[in-house]
């Protein structure tokens, strides 16, 4: 009862909402996450950012992180599509939904899954800078490794 | 010819390593005493200034075989996929 | 930057998405639930669910809750909207969105914001049961001021 | 004619407190020995078996005044809106 995606096109939050409930009435309540491209970035005015993966990983790592939030949770059904190419500040990058019988696995499910996403999935993000048309790779921030890091006592 | 002694390997480099390297993809026949993926990462040092600078800061380079992740420890096998890249930064 | 509304009629969780970030490209991410009416309840079959508020003071207390989550995250808007009237398992309930600059604010937000309304704003439900039609006023349970708690250090 | 010795205030009731009481509002004139959130009750507790069922377990009704969460100590004032319900359960 798991969809993941990865696509070059956005995606249809409300759809997608439909999607995971259409026919159903088990479902006390989803989590979801969007995350979307920020104008700037270290005080710095952003033209585009850039997604890349690994095709062959990307599909098998977003099926080992589903299927772990599946064990911990009682989740009644979930969402990840996470887009790649070209995105311009505004764009959605990533959507996760988790649906629950309760609120609290709901939630908790969704942060799982993004924190996770953004550990172990193999994404790359590359960011233009609008002044100087300069490129530069993201860095991973110890952050994410410390949000992902929490739910190994879970 | 593939002797009893090499090892077959399909190289895959994303984000600045495939930028260093200016190469995504390469096949690599490694003598039998690359065994693992720190050795690997010795060996393809080797072959290019750009491999030499993509490999320069071990510590920012991750590392997957077969498409799950790897460390430097992981033994390789003839016919191995092993990708090299940046921490992941999606989401 | 707060939209609140109690209305008897269904929401678009997509047209709620665009109307919060329409136009601007500062939000890194979008925390959100979205709470459903539940076909069974205490093993018994759920016929419907009917909510009831206390008008003059629902106002009130929603702005107090995004008052206080806003004090509390860098939030860039957050919307609550929860319905009343009779609803059918699987029908929207509530929807929470909040978006941020980053998205540790956002689900933060969007689980304060979920964990208070339960606990501070004037609703209540009421059940009924399939097989009889009788109807039972949903107790509160101990889980919500628990999970309300545990805002409280923070 | 109120007296400077008594209060008038709008009573609310929601959820079964109201179907207890019977009535989802009603305005009374308390004495000014009525003048917080706790004697309040007291005193509603005798204008009927209804409005007595409403209030026998204290511990599972809440108040509101003037819309504002209150508690048995909350003082009161004349043109106070007082609401009566039980535990909220939204979300």
């Amino acid at each position: 009862m798991a969809t993941i995606r990865v696509q070059e096109a956005d995606f249809d939050i409300g759809a997608e909402f439909a999607a995971l409930t259409a026919g159903r009435s088990d479902i006390g309540g989803i989590g979801c996450f969007v995350g979307t491209v920020r104008d700037h970035a270290g005080g710095r005015r952003i033209e585009a950012m850039t997604l890349e993966h690994y095709p062959a990983m990307t599909g098998p790592a977003l099926g080992r992180i589903v299927a772990e939030a599946e064990r911990r949770w009682s989740l009644l059904g979930c969402t990840v599509i996470h887009r790649v190419g070209r995105l311009r500040p505004g764009e959605n990058i990533v959507l996760v939904l988790a649906a629950a019988p309760h609120r609290q696995a709901a939630l908790d499910a969704a942060g799982f899954l993004i924190d996770f996403l953004k550990t172990r999935a193999p994404f790359w993000k590359k960011e233009t800078f609008a002044e100087t048309g300069e490129e530069a790779w993201v860095e991973a921030r110890e952050g994410d490794d410390a949000a992902a890091a929490r739910w190994q006592s879970g | 010819m593939q002797t009893p002694d090499t090892r077959t390997l399909k190289i895959l480099y994303f984000a600045w390593l495939r930028e260093r390297t200016r190469v995504a993809e390469e096949e690599v026949s490694v003598p039998g005493s690359v065994a693992s993926v720190g050795a690997l990462i010795e060996w393809l040092s080797a072959r290019s200034p750009g491999h030499r600078a993509a490999f320069a800061n071990r510590r920012t380079v991750r590392c997957a075989v077969n498409q799950d992740f790897a460390d430097l420890a992981t033994p390789l096998a003839s016919g191995d996929e092993v990708a090299f890249f940046p921490p992941v930064t999606g989401g």
